[in-house]
């Protein structure tokens, strides 16, 4: 347990959360959950992924209650019940997954359930445009008020959640990674906002992976590592290593143990594939024993990609070929038998079905295989389920419980066994990190360097710099739907990635 | 709705948009309204007395407690729910007005709509509980309670039928009378109609339907009380089924317990006819209200144009995948459109 | 350490940390669940027999086997595959239509003198190219099928009318009719319900033991991870559909066979009836959930309380139609207030351990999805 | 114990194989009726008031002989629906089912089995199969309405014009009875001016009936007349055309009740129609029913018996009792009546 260290106590806290702890079935989000937000603060929360940041969000917002400790507004304890009572307490919330009515405008968007009215409670559409209007060009955004949300960039979809949030007056403003998918200019109106809430003596919680924002807008910091917060300071008082340090809680080198292998034949082979308004005249290679790191910003259309070369997505133009032999367009099941397997990014949504078993989630590839005369045999299922489990050191109770029921990282390893299982000669992988704990990361890291080692291509979809850099022999950096740089491992430095991410070319290698 | 009075930073781009949201979203009415004016031409054409006053008279009746249905359909279809049990609520709310109104003739007739709709009312507050405090599936909730209803509709008649010659005749002249040329059955439906398609566009409660039917759980961040709402739609979509049976009583005198059998599937045909999509947040009872219409003159037209009326079902059910199937490519058009204009947005 | 090249470690050890640090055992979970369910309705059934025998002492015969079962034949058949398209998260109103379409297409074929040996096979091909057609609106065009199959369910009824008008054939030959309506080799058991079981073995086998039962149930639970597992969505869904409108094509033969009239009005409202039985057999409306087995047992329960219902001299016919609404609905019901009871005593203590709450019932969610 | 219950089950149709065949066995008009006879009565479909009236003339007849009534239905008159309830009523071991047919085959297979088991088959208004009952309550002869209907309209319309018929379900066996015979009479010279131009189907469905009317007058403009051979159908026919600009100029007969009819008839939509007393078609099958149970008669034709204020009736050919010609409604008349 870290002391809070003071910093400008002036001011009482307006909300305060104390020892807050949060479970989702066996995976504990949250355990010592402590933070206090004072008026005209500006804090951020930072922490790795899955570190249990959203879930302290979403019990400010009462989305979500507390399983243990508690919650104090201007010094007096509440249970929010409801999103409604957080809001009528004056805290405003922009969520880290945009939460938009796609069929509505804009504008109806913003001011749900507090629509401006008229005369005999009708509503007053005139204001309603203007006030959003009005947001809209404060947030500095050429985004018409009239429009339907549907269709709608991430981005523009996030620049919609903001100005929801500015909507009305809080006291408490709570960000959500707000900046992910923004662009320059726009954080920088973000801040401006930012600021002038604090001018007014509004506190605000801020939370990004980006650390230069951090040091740019915030004065105090809170850490969180697996569900607890392990430290709190001035942004003046630490460095940004010091920060990572403490996010991480180990060093960096542990993580990723890539191992040199010798790279084989071309395995992969894209070529000029396009989807129309997502990515453009994509083309590379990937060799056997090589891991390949797609990077890029969040949006950039990495993911697209991935999803295309698998046959999720159907490209407009362009083929991909395994082996010397182009893939069918749009089949995930030819891409399987022609020996791509596909970790998907939204683990929770594509990667596993969550009500159905352990075992029935990891033979799931391989249900053709394990048939015999047409008709499944229990007893090579289980096996088949056991020896993956072991093999990745599953930590479950029963492989007949729902997969729901497994913690994050250990899930991540159930998608991978379904995977592996299929014996792949070619591993997509997209964001295979994302949201498990440092220990299991690390697994997956030297699983991944393995299969590389026994000659499997992998293909890494990834937004982490550190998992690019430590992982990659080669780096790939996408920008706008586009291929904008090459770096082999020598090459690849966070500078660079992140000026070819950016759209800031220079020539690839 | 002025297109002057916003300050567009891209003019040309803005008003473009806009334009073009405001054709998808009204062009779902247009496209019934043109529909029906083709088909009322091509009769008109072929059999002209089919658009003599008298005719056209009738496809208003015919269509008017459709349209009053389709209307309470609408809501809960909005909020990503059905209620099949319309029907059957219809049944026992008409046996119910003639009832009454043959037990005591001298029952105001105001009287008996508030009785009729109380009781829908009362039939859609069930449905609503089980819906949202039960959390069953409407499907499952009001498939049930369509045989629940029918059943007691069954139990409650006891085979018994009710006639035209026990009506009053002040009632009945509410199914056959007219106002100003127009028939009050339609009047009626008209302002439901309205009404409800007001409370649908410019009041919180009408809009926080389509909230949740759009996105359940961002409803639910929004602070809009969900469970309430939807109850509410339930409720409202009953007492129209109430109105409608007792407008059902008044038009055609004789009930027994099967008034309305069926009802149901015709009702959420006419409603998805109309645009509203049988995934929620889409629609409008206009377009609701005019898919009935649409729906009742197919009807009166294969039988004017001595079409067999073997085939008026199969182009009711070819209009209705029509229908969907359209929504669907404008839809994808629509998304395409709107995501190319967005994507690249330096 | 994870070890990929050779043999795994069996580290008994490991895997009992494992057992041991996993989640904790819990009462609930999806087998054990159904299991219960099932459990549940055979108690019914129990409950169904006793209250019958009340009624009527005639209610526990062979008799009332017989005739109980024959009149739930086409339900019955219907229901096994319409199981299979509710379990993959569709579902198929136009059954009943289709039922009554293969019965028009029937009394057609037989005043143009063809043999029924040659007309059943074709109006199951009928019946089955109209499941294609929802099948392909609702896999092609991404169209909802509860729609669909609304708009099908009067457009199939629609052109049986088309196909033989009001018409109707009752002119087959007995020696068909009397095996629709008679019994098997002597038993008490209906030919039509031996075909029944039939099907109902293909169909468990076939749902719980094969890699394309498997498939139905990852599509129903969750179809985007099953697409990208490599699942062929489509094609699967297509399948079930054509399976469905098969078995409805077959039960219609079937229904103007043992009626000895084939007429385009035959089955109407049945696709309601099949719905309720296969809900109460304990499959999740929304997808991903359910066995036959179960489907089995509601059929029989509904069987049974139709008949103590019939055979009584003074309860109406009427209670019928309540009672099946109401079990319908309390099915699905009674284990949510259950749950609901639990989640209230389980948060005053701790841990809700359950994702966030349903908001709203949702249908099932088309998903957004091109190729 | 079920195994008790399956041995009396088949023992019971032992027994009604030998009862099956006393049938076969000579009719003796003496015999008194059997005390405490059980008579299941199943109509077309619950909810019919014309059915109501003729169940409850059934009703009348079975409790003057000392018997008890039972009435079960099905809820909608589908070719099927009445299969189960036969069945049921079967295992019920009354002494005789009398049932209005919604199909005539449909229910024959259930009905014969009934009669495998010792029950006495009879129908009323709407026939059965004919080797599936033993005798069929007539209301009248088949004909004789028929015919009846086409002078009726013939002498309100002059003898000219277009006329229709607005019928109940397609497959009724009365109704299509009715029709060929009402074919055949326009067939005469006499009615050479007369043409009949659509036969509609209402499905003895109030809305449809009315809808069918609508569509009627719309499509044939110079329609002439409507005959309605079902009470739904002339109901329905006569509300809309009572508010229709062609009140009165349209005629409509048919088929109808009284108390439904009176108000058309006293406006002028109506001038006259027929019907026979719907009691009385109940009343002489519960008595047709009760001879036949007690032995007095086979269903032989040339067999009498007793029908209560009735008198003495006779089976005719195909074991058919015809109840008597129909009576008709007009403005003079019709009060006298209230049914
Ligand atoms: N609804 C849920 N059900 C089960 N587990 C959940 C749920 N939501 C989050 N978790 C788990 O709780 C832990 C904390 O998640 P949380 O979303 O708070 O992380 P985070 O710090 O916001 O990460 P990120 O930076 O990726 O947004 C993770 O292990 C996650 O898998
Ligand atoms: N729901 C959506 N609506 C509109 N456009 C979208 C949507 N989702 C993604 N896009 C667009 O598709 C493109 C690629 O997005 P994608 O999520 O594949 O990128 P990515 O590089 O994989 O990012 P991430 O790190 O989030 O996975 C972007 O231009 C984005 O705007
Ligand atoms: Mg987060
Ligand atoms: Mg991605």
């Amino acid at each position: 347990m870290t002391q809070p260290t003071p910093a400008a106590r002036a001011a009482d806290p307006i909300l305060e959360l104390r020892d807050a702890a949060k479970s989702y079935g066996a995976v504990r989000a949250l355990r010592d959950g402590t933070l206090a937000l004072r008026p005209g603060e500006v804090r951020a929360l930072v922490g790795e992924n899955g570190a249990g940041k959203s879930t302290l969000v979403k019990l400010l917002a009462g989305v979500i209650r507390l399983d243990g400790g508690t919650m104090l507004v201007d010094g007096e304890p509440v249970d929010f019940h409801s999103p409604t009572a957080a809001r009528d307490a004056g805290i405003a919330v922009i969520y880290q997954e945009p939460t938009l009515f796609p069929d509505l405008s804009v504008a109806e968007n913003v001011v749900m359930g507090r629509h401006p009215r008229g005369a005999l409670g009708r509503i007053d559409r005139g204001a309603v445009r203007r006030q959003v209007q009005e947001l809209l060009d404060r947030l500095g955004v050429k985004l018409a008020a009239e429009r339907p949300v549907r269709g709608l960039s991430i981005a523009d979809q996030q620049i919609v959640e903001i100005a929801k949030a500015l909507s009305f007056d809080a006291r408490v403003l709570i960000m959500d990674e707000p900046t992910a998918a923004l662009s320059g200019p726009e954080v920088e109106r973000l801040f401006g906002v930012v600021r002038a809430l604090r001018e007014r003596g509004a506190a605000v919680l801020f939370i990004s992976h980006r650390l230069a924002e951090v040091f740019a807008i915030c004065e105090t910091v809170t850490v969180m590592r697996d569900g607890q917060v392990v430290h709190d300071t001035r942004t003046a008082d630490i460095s940004a290593d010091e920060l990572v340090r403490r996010m991480v809680g180990r060093e960096l080198g542990a993580l990723f143990p890539k191992e040199q292998a010798g790279v084989g034949a071309e395995v992969l082979r894209v070529h000029r594939l396009t989807r129309e308004g997502v990515f453009t005249d994509v083309s590379f290679a990937v060799r056997a024993g090589e891991i390949v790191a797609l990077a890029g910003l969040v949006g950039a259309g990495r993911s697209e990609v991935a999803r295309a070369i698998f046959g999720i997505d159907r490209p407009d133009a362009g083929h991909v070929e395994v082996g010397g032999v182009r893939l069918p367009r749009g089949r995930p099941s030819a891409a399987m038998r022609a020996g791509i397997g596909f970790v998907p990014e939204d683990r929770r949504q594509q990667g596993l079905v969550m009500d159905l078993s352990v075992q029935r989630n990891v033979t799931m590839t391989r249900l053709r295989e394990l048939a015999r005369g047409g008709l499944l045999r229990a007893s090579a299922e289980r096996r088949l389920a056991r020896e993956w489990a072991e093999r990745l050191q599953l930590k479950y109770h029963r492989l007949e419980d729902p997969v729901g029921f497994l913690s994050g990282g250990n899930q991540q390893k159930v998608v991978l066994a379904k995977w592996l299982a299929t014996e792949p000669s070619l591993l997509i992988v997209d964001e295979p990190t994302r949201g498990i704990d440092v220990g299991t990361k690390a697994e997956v890291h030297r699983l991944l360097s393995e299969l590389a080692g026994r000659g499997v291509a992998i293909l890494m979809v990834s937004s982490e710099l550190p998992e690019v850099l430590g992982m990659a022999d080669r780096v790939l950096v996408m920008h706008e739907g586009r291929l904008t740089g090459e770096l082999s491992r020598a090459e690849a430095d966070e500078e660079r990635v992140m000026r070819a991410a950016t759209g800031q070319v220079e020539a690839a290698a | 709705m002025s297109t002057a009075a916003t300050p567009a930073p891209t003019p040309a781009a803005g008003v473009r948009a806009r334009r073009m949201v405001d054709l998808a979203l009204r062009v779902r009415e247009l496209g019934i309204i043109g529909a029906l004016a083709l088909l009322i031409l091509v009769t008109a054409v072929i059999e002209p007395r089919f658009v003599h006053a008298d005719s056209l008279r009738n496809l208003a009746l015919n269509a008017a407690i459709f349209a009053i249905l389709a209307v309470g359909q609408t809501l809960v279809l909005i909020t990503r729910n059905v209620d099949l049990s319309v029907g059957s609520v219809l049944g026992l709310t008409a046996y119910m007005s003639g009832e009454l109104l043959s037990k005591h003739p001298g029952t105001s007739i105001l009287v008996v709509v508030a009785l009729a709709m109380l009781m829908g009312a009362a039939c859609g507050l069930l449905n609503g509980v089980l819906v949202t405090f039960g959390r069953v599936p409407a499907l499952v909730v009001t498939l049930g309670t369509l045989y629940v209803f029918r059943g007691l509709a069954f139990l409650w008649t006891n085979g018994s039928q009710i006639n035209a010659e026990t009506l009053p005749d002040g009632f009945l002249n509410i199914g056959t009378g007219s106002f100003l040329g127009i028939p009050t059955m339609a009047l009626i439906a008209l302002v439901v109609v309205l009404v409800v398609g007001q409370v649908l566009r410019d009041y919180r409660p009408g809009r926080e339907l389509y909230a949740i039917g759009s996105n359940p759980d961002a409803a639910r961040l929004a602070g809009v009380r969900s469970d309430r709402r939807v109850c509410t739609a339930f409720v409202v979509s009953g007492a129209l089924a109430g109105l409608g049976g007792m407008l059902f009583t008044a038009r055609f005198g004789t009930v027994d317990a099967t008034a309305g059998t069926g009802y149901e599937l015709t009702v959420v045909s006419a409603a998805v006819v109309g645009g509203v999509a049988i995934f929620g947040g889409v629609g409008s009872v206009y377009g609701a209200a005019l898919g009935a219409v649409l729906l009742g003159t197919i009807t009166s037209a294969l039988i004017v144009l001595k079409v067999d009326s073997f085939w008026q079902q199969a182009a009711v059910g070819a209009l209705l995948l029509l229908a969907i199937a359209f929504d669907r490519l404008v839809g994808l058009r629509l998304d395409a459109a709107l995501r190319q204009r967005s994507s690249r947005r330096a | 350490m994870p070890d990929l090249a050779t043999s795994s470690p069996r580290d008994p050890a490991a895997s009992a940390a494992g057992a041991a640090d996993g989640a904790p055992p819990r009462g609930r979970g999806g087998a054990a669940a159904l299991l219960r369910w099932e459990v549940l309705i055979a108690g019914l059934i129990l409950v169904t027999c006793v209250v019958g025998q009340a009624i009527s002492s005639q209610f526990l015969t062979t008799d009332s086997f017989t005739t109980g079962s024959l009149d739930l034949s086409e339900i019955a058949l219907m229901a096994l595959p319409l199981a299979l398209v509710i379990v993959a998260a569709e579902i198929d109103l136009s059954i009943a239509s289709v039922l009554g379409l293969s019965s028009a297409v029937m009394a057609y074929l037989w005043n143009q003198g063809l043999p029924i040996e040659l007309i059943a096979p074709i109006c199951i091909v009928v019946g089955g190219l109209c499941g294609a057609f929802n099948g392909l609106l609702v896999t092609r065009l991404g169209l909802p099928s509860l729609a669909v199959t609304i708009g099908t369910l009067a457009l199939f009824r629609g052109l049986a009318f088309v196909v033989i008008g009001d018409a109707s054939i009752t002119d087959f030959p007995t020696d068909w009719t009397d095996r629709a309506f008679g019994n098997f080799a002597g038993t008490f058991v209906p030919n039509t319900i031996v075909l029944f079981a039939v099907l109902a073995v293909a169909f468990a086998v076939l749902l719980h033991a094969t890699p394309f039962g498997r498939s139905i149930f990852a599509v129903g639970a969750n179809e985007e991870a099953a697409w990208f597992s490599g699942l062929r969505v489509k094609r699967i869904k297509l399948t079930l559909f054509i399976l469905s409108g098969a078995v409805a094509g077959l039960a219609g033969v079937v229904i103007s066979l043992r009626n000895s009239t084939a007429a385009a009005n035959v089955g109407t409202g049945f696709e309601l009836t099949t719905v309720a039985a296969v809900v109460l057999g304990g499959v999740s409306i929304f997808g991903g959930r359910g066995t036959i087995g179960g489907v089995v047992l509601a059929l029989l329960l509904l069987g049974g309380i139709q008949k103590a219902l019939t055979l009584s001299d003074s309860i109406s016919s009427y209670w019928i139609q309540i009672v099946t609404g109401a079990l319908l609905i309390g099915s699905v019901l009674g284990p949510n207030l259950v749950q609901r009871a639990r989640e209230a005593r389980s948060h005053a203590s701790r841990s809700r351990g359950s994702w966030p709450p349903r908001l709203g019932p949702d249908q099932a969610r088309p998903l957004e999805e091109d190729a | 114990g079920s195994t008790k219950n399956d041995s009396s089950t088949s023992s019971g149709s032992g027994g009604a194989s030998t009862s099956a065949s006393a049938d076969t066995g000579k009719a003796n008009p003496n015999a008194p009726y059997k005390k405490g006879m059980k008579v299941v009565q199943i109509p077309k479909q619950l909810g019919n008031p014309y059915e109501d009236i003729e169940d409850n003339g059934t009703k009348k007849a079975v409790e003057e002989v000392g018997g008890t009534f039972v009435r079960k239905g099905p809820t909608d008159a589908g070719a099927s629906t009445q299969v189960p309830i036969i069945q049921s009523s079967t295992q019920t071991k009354p002494d005789a089912i009398v049932i209005a047919g919604n199909d005539p085959d449909a229910v024959a297979p259930a009905l014969k089995q009934a009669a495998a088991r010792g029950i006495k088959v009879v129908a009323q208004d709407s026939d059965v199969a004919p080797d599936a009952r033993k005798v069929f309550i007539n209301q009248a002869s088949s004909e004789e309405i028929g015919r009846d209907e086409v002078r009726l309209l013939g002498q309100q319309i002059g003898y000219k014009g277009q006329i229709a018929i607005l019928s109940a379900t397609a497959n009724a066996t009365n109704q299509n009875t009715w029709i060929k015979f009402m074919k055949d009479e326009l067939t005469k010279p006499k009615y050479k001016d007369m043409k009949l131009v659509k036969v509609a189907y209402g499905d003895d469905d109030d809305q449809k009936s009315f809808q069918q009317t609508q569509g009627l007058i719309q499509a044939y403009p110079k329609l002439a007349g409507i005959i309605s051979p079902t009470t739904v159908g002339i109901a329905a026919a006569g509300r809309y055309l009572s508010k229709s600009p062609q009140k009165g100029k349209i005629k409509l007969t048919g088929l109808g009740t009284p108390n439904q009819m009176r108000k058309f008839v006293k406006d002028g939509t109506v001038e006259a129609f027929e019907l026979w007393n719907p009691a009385d078609v109940g009343y002489l099958g519960g008595y047709a029913t009760a001879a036949l149970v007690s032995g007095q008669i086979t269903g032989a034709e040339g067999e009498t018996f007793k029908a209560g204020h009735l008198g003495t009736r006779k089976i005719g050919a195909n074991g058919e009792v015809i109840l008597g010609p129909p009576t008709r409604f007009n403005k003079a008349n019709i009060d006298k009546f209230d049914f």
